[in-house]
């Protein structure tokens, strides 16, 4: 990770960010997000395997802006993150500087945002071949099988909301279960509560998921629910033949339409 | 025990379902009393939630309906509505909730017939389906420690 | 009570759990997919396990879950009517084979909700419950009960420990009351204790937490906070499995005009736990919700309920997605 | 606390025969809250509504449920008594059990009981239900007038003449439109010129007018009542203030075969001009594009002879900024010209010409200073021919519409022709004769019966020149498609009339809307001729769509008193159901994040920006803000709203979640 080391180092040195959010050693051998201010300090940053959190949910945090510019270690789901977010207003293009990380761990030098976009133009967009295939499978049930699969999976849920804090485009100031008037989803964890929650989650993240999967990940109680916004995310581009993160333009699928949009069941 | 009557919401817009439902009563075209209707300003208005709301406190089956495309009132409500209604089916489908048992629907202001026939429809397909017995019990399904009190 | 030590056949367990299960609720622990373990109502004696680290989620939920009903009440049209819930209905429970920290947890949980005014539907949860512990023979990296004055032998909030042998039997010590009569309804399943060699695990203190404590008394304005919790996502994950962590949300829902009141689990580590009214919020940022969390533990509860917040069982570690490793942190803070 | 009223009607027996309404009324009294419930044979009397009315005072009603027929019938009805009885009227609702229940079900339990729960659903939504107040809008009492043609110059006269301010912004240097090229009006045969400049010299002269020539909108933002606009005065290259218009820079100009428009490419003009004698304002402008000095960076011969040295080869354009509360569009149209009609050899033999050119040569102030002339060889044409519906209701060229000012223009040519040269010849081929309008008939009678006019019914398939002679070659449908051809000297196409050219990029620019032919869009074909979609905005002559002088002048006056009608008001007022993005105390000033996703859905541009800034002046947050001047109450932006940070009043997220829960539960 020379590379990424040393653009770190001289992105702080010339003072052209304030921090640099990457990953670092973290402890019992797992890796962490960090920041780092400090251009002597480059030096832990690491890039592997554990590397695995969407670090562009740092870019909407209060704490994290204090800082001013920012440098951030991008990998493809991280780069269309960012794209969301300049799209939706949340970060500006001129305050980021992005530090790519190609599928194969290698520094890919983003000197702006086109060049990102031709970037991500030329990657797989689709969601990770291991969750497409247990898409294809829960497909593959009949509405009762996955009504069971979905009612054993969601009763584990804590609303501990792990998925919700992990998820970058998840950055609303007050999200809609925490709107009491009315109180649209029950603040129980129990199994209504939950499985309504998780609807919510998932309709609004339709257009927007960038199957990075951070969700599901995050979940301490190891629901699938990344499979329920990649679910969602494959069908807007069977729809809509839209995939979420490819520019700092996105016109948000849920915001926009054409009239001939295709569907089959409306009478 | 006396035959299972389904509970039926239809989520109408103002302009055209609504319009359209009172040409039926107008024209006096009999339907199923099982049907019960919200107004809305617009296709557009209806939020997701509320036809989970819906569910949860005890409908059977659901019409949603408004303007044919092109005929919005406000010009692109219902377009909106309809990409909504598509993710929303998707979603649905993959989680196994039953989308037999909501009819998606555009009844102008002039088929006043043709929302008789939506409903009467609609009410015979949730009569054969049942009572909607898995999202009930999933509703009352209680943490297991919790004292209810019944 | 005095502590009476007795030695338990592995083949008499199962009659024992058998015997227990005939008129109580039996709480124990199971594997569960994705190599995790939970614990579950009612179990078979056979898929209940005995060589677990950890569970994923705390047993807390027995005493304090994660929905608990407090009132019920009806709208007429001049008044209203409210019925309490009827506690008798609280079944008796025997927790099966949780680990020291665990049990030890509870005594942290009645600090809490029996501090000044007495919780009753903790205390009757509590006083239904019965808690058969299990000393620890495996541990883990995040395990860090030596730490907070615990081992994996601490006998604190159970009513029987089972310490197991090498011999694969296991050394059941009666604490209680409750578990005296156990001992008494079932004695012939036990048998005397003969010194046989005990199979424990050990696990490395990484701090004093006495020394934490003191230095928490100076650090409210260290940037320590902000430095180390930069990375947190401010998800509730570390308070939702933690055992000892207690806050409550109190709601009210009805349909109609028949309504519930309940209280359900909430993080101090969500923004809008402190959120007033106004708009204001006291603890803005996630560093000063990061510094409540370890100083509730460890600085306010010393303090006012002289006990520690913490058993070590680092479920909060093990569950964080951005690792905030507490024992870690802890360690930080002992040196600063 | 709240104290609801249920009115249950049995409207005759269109709701009593089939739905106990006693029963309603009794059972619905039962709920929590509500303090007074009844049934009553009519409500919408005069008896039911003061039954109403005593009701909500005797009994301090916060909120009253009338159940009866569908609110879209008797809504305003109720909610006007209740605000006589001194309650919001917004705190009235509607259960329909006449069309939505006891017309379309049979008598019986459920059918009553399916009325109890719709009463049920309403009782529940009034009491959520908020006092709503009327919108008030400011107006700006400034209109804008864009076109400087008749119809625009008598919509800002009219407007003017009620007292308000007018800006009129014209793009040419001078106004008078096409009405100032015209040599003789229809059906009186008066001069155009003679009519029209008195009322250009009016518009220049009046006190309310503001006058902006040589002048384009460049945009616009806000509402109706309060529209910022952007105005792009071209630079004259000349002190307007200084100039005297004495005209000797027009005359010294060396440069001066520049094909003159006003003249439709007739005859030529300076680099420097004035568009015609009679322009108002009479003072020339340079033509950057052609003046000799722009070009080659030298000549100057203008500055030179300026008496009072007015000429500014430096000035710059000027970008100006107004408010103004409505605006009339008036920019007219334009007709089909050259390499539009290949059969027809338009654009090619130099005697082919379209009627605006026509008009010019039968102008007594035109190049030929009246004389019929042909362009080729100044001849007196002897045989003439005239060709209707040139592109006019012509599917296959694209223009299915009828131009409707060609039959009358056209006969007014051929009469025209015939005055000037009474030995000549005059036909006219056309498809049918439309002379509907207050003495047209009569004229076209008059060209045919006393002019000699000689009409073929048919089309022209082609002409061609051989020997000098242009050949038109065509049919006679009335005499069974006999084939026609006539040796003419010149021939003149009343080509179709079109959307003027700019007319999309303006209507993009304003927010209207156009039809695919580039018109503007009426709000309404019958009922609404006059309005654009867009509030505050109007349409007068012939940029909606091909029409004469009278006509014109009828709509340009119809657009003025919806200005003056809009402008005699010092607030405008609204139906408050409109939207709304909640605001809460600082710091979080709003549940809204901005991500802006609304504004992409909103179809009336009612969402912006508003900035939340730090004394001095660093923004701290930017949120959604609902425009309630625009806003017209969809909803469509609240579903979408990820953090329910939108609402929209009358329909509220807790309004419409009570109501779904009302419906379904036991109360």
């Amino acid at each position: 990770m020379i590379n990424l080391v040393s653009r770190a180092d001289e992105l702080l040195e010339s003072k052209a960010v304030q921090v640099v959010i990457g990953y670092e050693a973290g402890s019992t051998g797992k890796a962490r997000p960090a920041f780092i201010t400090d251009p002597s300090k480059t030096g832990s940053l690491i890039f592997d395997d554990r590397c695995v959190q969407n670090l562009a949910v740092y870019l909407t945090k209060k704490e994290v802006r204090y800082f001013g510019k920012a440098a951030i270690v991008a990998t493809l789901p991280i780069m269309r993150s960012i794209m969301m977010l300049i799209s939706e207003q949340q970060v500006f293009a001129e305050n980021i500087v992005v530090l790519g990380v190609s599928a194969e761990g290698k520094y890919i030098d983003i000197a702006g945002i086109e060049v990102m976009q031709q970037y991500i133009a030329t990657c797989d967009l689709g969601n990770p071949a291991k969750d497409q295939e247990t898409l294809a499978m829960l497909n593959k049930m009949s509405t009762q099988q996955k009504f069971d699969f979905w009612q054993k999976e969601l009763s584990k849920c804590i609303k501990c909301y792990a998925c919700r804090q992990a998820c970058p485009m998840c950055y609303c100031t007050r999200c809609a279960v925490e709107c009491n008037q009315p109180q649209w989803i029950p603040v129980q964890s129990n199994l209504h509560g939950n499985t309504d929650w998780h609807i919510l989650r998932a309709m609004h993240l339709a257009g927007r998921c960038i199957s990075c999967g951070e969700c599901g990940r995050a979940c301490p109680v190891n629901i699938p629910c990344h499979l329920l916004t990649m679910h969602m995310a494959d069908q807007v581009h069977n729809y809509f033949n839209v995939y979420a993160g490819t520019t700092d333009k996105m016109s948000s699928v849920m915001s926009t339409f054409e009239p001939n949009d295709k569907e089959s069941f409306i009478q | 025990m006396s035959e299972f009557e389904p509970k039926v919401v239809a989520f109408v817009c103002n302009w055209c379902t609504y319009a359209g439902a009172d040409l039926t009563g107008t024209s006096r075209i009999r339907y199923a009393s099982n049907v019960k209707i919200i107004r809305f300003p617009c296709t557009g208005r209806i939020d997701f939630m509320l036809l989970l709301k819906s569910f949860a406190n005890g409908a059977d089956g659901i019409i949603v309906s408004g303007c044919h495309p092109n005929d919005c009132h406000y010009t692109s409500g219902n377009f909106h509505a309809k990409r909504r209604w598509i993710m929303f089916k998707e979603l649905m489908d993959f989680m196994g909730i039953d989308m037999n048992r909501i009819t998606f629907s555009w009844v102008s202001a002039a088929e006043g017939a043709r929302w008789a026939e939506v409903v009467n429809t609609t009410v015979a397909r949730i009569r054969e389906l049942g009572p909607y017995v898995s999202y009930k019990q999933m509703v009352n399904t209680a943490v297991e420690e919790e004292v209810t009190n019944d | 009570m005095e502590t009476t030590s007795k030695t338990i056949r592995k083949h008499s367990l199962e009659k024992l759990y058998a015997s227990l299960a005939e008129n109580r609720k039996m709480y124990a622990p199971v594997a569960e997919a994705d190599n995790r373990i939970g614990y579950k109502y009612n179990p078979d004696f056979s898929e209940v396990i005995f060589d677990h680290i950890q569970s994923t989620l705390s047993v807390k939920n027995v005493v304090f879950p994660r929905v608990e009903n407090v009132i019920f009440y009806t709208n007429n049209k001049n008044d209203s009517t409210v019925t309490d819930v009827d506690l008798n209905k609280i079944p008796e429970v025997v927790l099966w084979g949780a680990h020291p920290c665990d049990t030890a947890a509870y005594d942290v949980l009645r600090s809490i909700f029996c501090w000044d005014t007495k919780d009753e539907f903790f205390a009757k949860r509590l006083e239904k419950l019965v808690v058969i512990g299990l000393a620890c023979h495996k541990s883990d990296a995040h395990c860090f009960c030596t730490s907070v004055g615990l081992s994996p032998d601490s006998t604190k909030g159970s009513d029987i420990l089972l310490v197991p042998l090498t011999n694969g039997d296991y050394k059941a010590e009666i604490l209680t009351e409750k578990g005296n009569r156990i001992l008494t309804d079932f004695s012939g399943l036990f048998e005397p204790y003969q010194d046989e060699e005990t199979k424990l695990t050990h696990v490395e203190q990484q701090f004093d937490h006495k020394q934490v404590t003191q230095h928490l008394k100076e650090a409210f304005e260290n940037p320590f906070w902000v430095e180390n919790s930069l990375r947190c996502i401010g998800c509730g994950a570390c308070a939702y499995v933690c055992p000892t962590c207690a806050c409550f949300d109190i709601q009210d829902e009805a349909k109609g005009k028949n309504g519930k009141r309940y209280r359900s689990w909430d993080s101090c580590g969500f923004g809008l736990f402190t959120l007033h009214t106004s708009g204001h919020n006291p603890r803005e940022v996630q560093s000063q919700r990061w510094r409540q969390r370890i100083l509730h533990k460890f600085s306010y509860m010393p303090e006012r309920n002289a006990s520690l917040g913490c058993v070590g069982c680092g479920r909060c570690s093990r569950a964080c997605p951005v690792d905030m490793n507490i024992a870690e942190q802890l360690q930080a803070l002992q040196s600063i | 606390m709240a104290r609801i009223g249920v009115f249950v009607c049995h409207c005759g027996e269109n709701i009593s025969a089939t739905v106990d309404c006693h029963k309603v009324a009794e059972t619905v009294g039962k709920l929590k809250h509500v303090a007074f419930s009844t049934d009553y044979k009519y409500m919408c009397s005069d008896p039911g509504q003061t039954l109403i009315k005593e009701a909500i005072k005797e009994h301090n009603l916060t909120g009253i449920v009338v159940s009866a027929c569908s609110p879209r019938m008797h809504e305003p009805t109720f909610r006007k008594a209740a605000a006589e009885a001194g309650l919001n009227p917004f705190l009235c609702e509607m259960a329909n059990l006449r069309e939505h229940c006891s017309w379309v079900h049979e008598k019986n339990d459920m059918t009553t009981d399916k009325a109890i729960d719709l009463v049920r659903t309403l009782v529940e939504k009034v009491k959520i239900n908020s006092a709503l107040q009327p919108i008030k809008v400011p107006v700006t009492k400034t209109a804008l007038v864009i076109g400087g043609g008749i119809a625009g110059i008598q919509s800002a006269l009219d407007i003017a003449n009620t007292g308000h301010k007018v800006i009129l912004v014209e793009r040419s240097p001078s106004i008078g439109g096409h009405m100032s090229q015209l040599s003789e009006t229809f059906p009186t045969l008066d001069c155009s010129q003679c009519i029209l400049t008195p009322r250009m010299v009016e518009v220049a002269q009046h006190p309310n007018i503001t006058l902006y020539t040589y002048a384009e909108v460049e945009g616009l933002d806000g509402f109706i009542g309060n529209f910022t606009v952007k105005i792009r005065k071209k630079s004259k290259s000349l002190d307007e203030k200084i100039c005297t218009g004495c005209g000797l820079c027009t005359t010294k100009c060396p440069q001066k075969k520049i094909p003159n428009e006003f003249e439709e490419g007739l005859g030529f003009r300076p680099a420097i001009y004035v568009p015609f004698p009679q322009a108002v304002p009479n003072k020339p402008v340079i033509d950057r594009e052609h003046c000799t000095y722009y070009i080659k960076g030298k000549c100057k011969v203008c500055e030179v002879v300026c008496p009072t040295k007015a000429i500014r080869f430096d000035q710059p354009d000027e970008v100006i900024e107004v408010q103004i509360g409505a605006i009339v569009i008036a920019t007219g149209f334009d007709i089909k010209r050259a390499d539009f009609f290949p059969e027809y050899g338009f654009g090619k033999y130099k005697d082919v010409i379209d009627g605006l050119q026509f008009e010019r040569l039968a102008s007594a102030s035109g190049p030929t200073s009246g004389a019929i002339l042909r362009p080729s060889d100044g001849q007196v044409p002897k045989n003439i021919v005239f060709v209707a519906c040139a592109g006019s209701r012509d599917p296959a060229k694209g223009i299915a519409y009828c131009s409707k000012i060609c039959c009358m223009y056209t006969a007014k040519h051929a009469m025209l022709y015939k005055h000037k040269v009474h030995e000549g010849k005059a036909s006219i081929f056309y498809m049918d004769i439309r002379s509907a309008g207050k003495n047209y008939e009569e004229f076209v009678r008059r060209a045919i019966e006393e002019d000699y006019v000689n009409y073929i019914r048919g089309r022209v398939s082609t002409i061609y020149e051989r020997d000098g002679k242009l050949i038109v070659k065509g049919v006679d449908t009335l005499l069974g498609g006999q084939p026609v051809e006539i040796v003419a000297d010149m021939v003149v196409l009343a080509t179709a009339g079109v959307a003027n050219h700019g007319a999309e990029e303006l209507a993009q620019r304003l927010h209207v809307s156009y039809d695919s032919h580039k018109f503007f869009a009426e709000a309404h074909p019958k009922l609404k001729p006059v309005e654009t979609n867009t509030a505050g905005i109007f349409l007068a002559g012939a940029c909606q769509n091909p029409k004469d002088i009278p006509d014109s002048v009828s709509q340009a006056s119809g657009a003025a008193v919806k200005v003056a009608a809009l402008f005699s008001q010092n607030e405008l007022t609204r139906e408050p159901l409109v939207a709304f993005v909640n605001r809460t105390a600082p710091p979080l000033y709003s549940t809204c994040v901005g991500c802006f996703l609304c504004q992409s859905v909103c179809p009336y541009q009612a969402i912006e920006r508003e900035d939340f800034k730090t004394r001095d002046g660093k923004i701290i947050k930017t949120v959604a803000k609902i425009n309630e001047g625009l806003c017209q109450g969809c909803g469509t932006c609240v579903a979408l709203c990820r953090s329910k940070s939108i609402d929209l009043h009358g329909y509220t997220n807790n309004q419409m979640y009570t109501e779904v829960m009302a419906l379904l539960n036991e109360y």
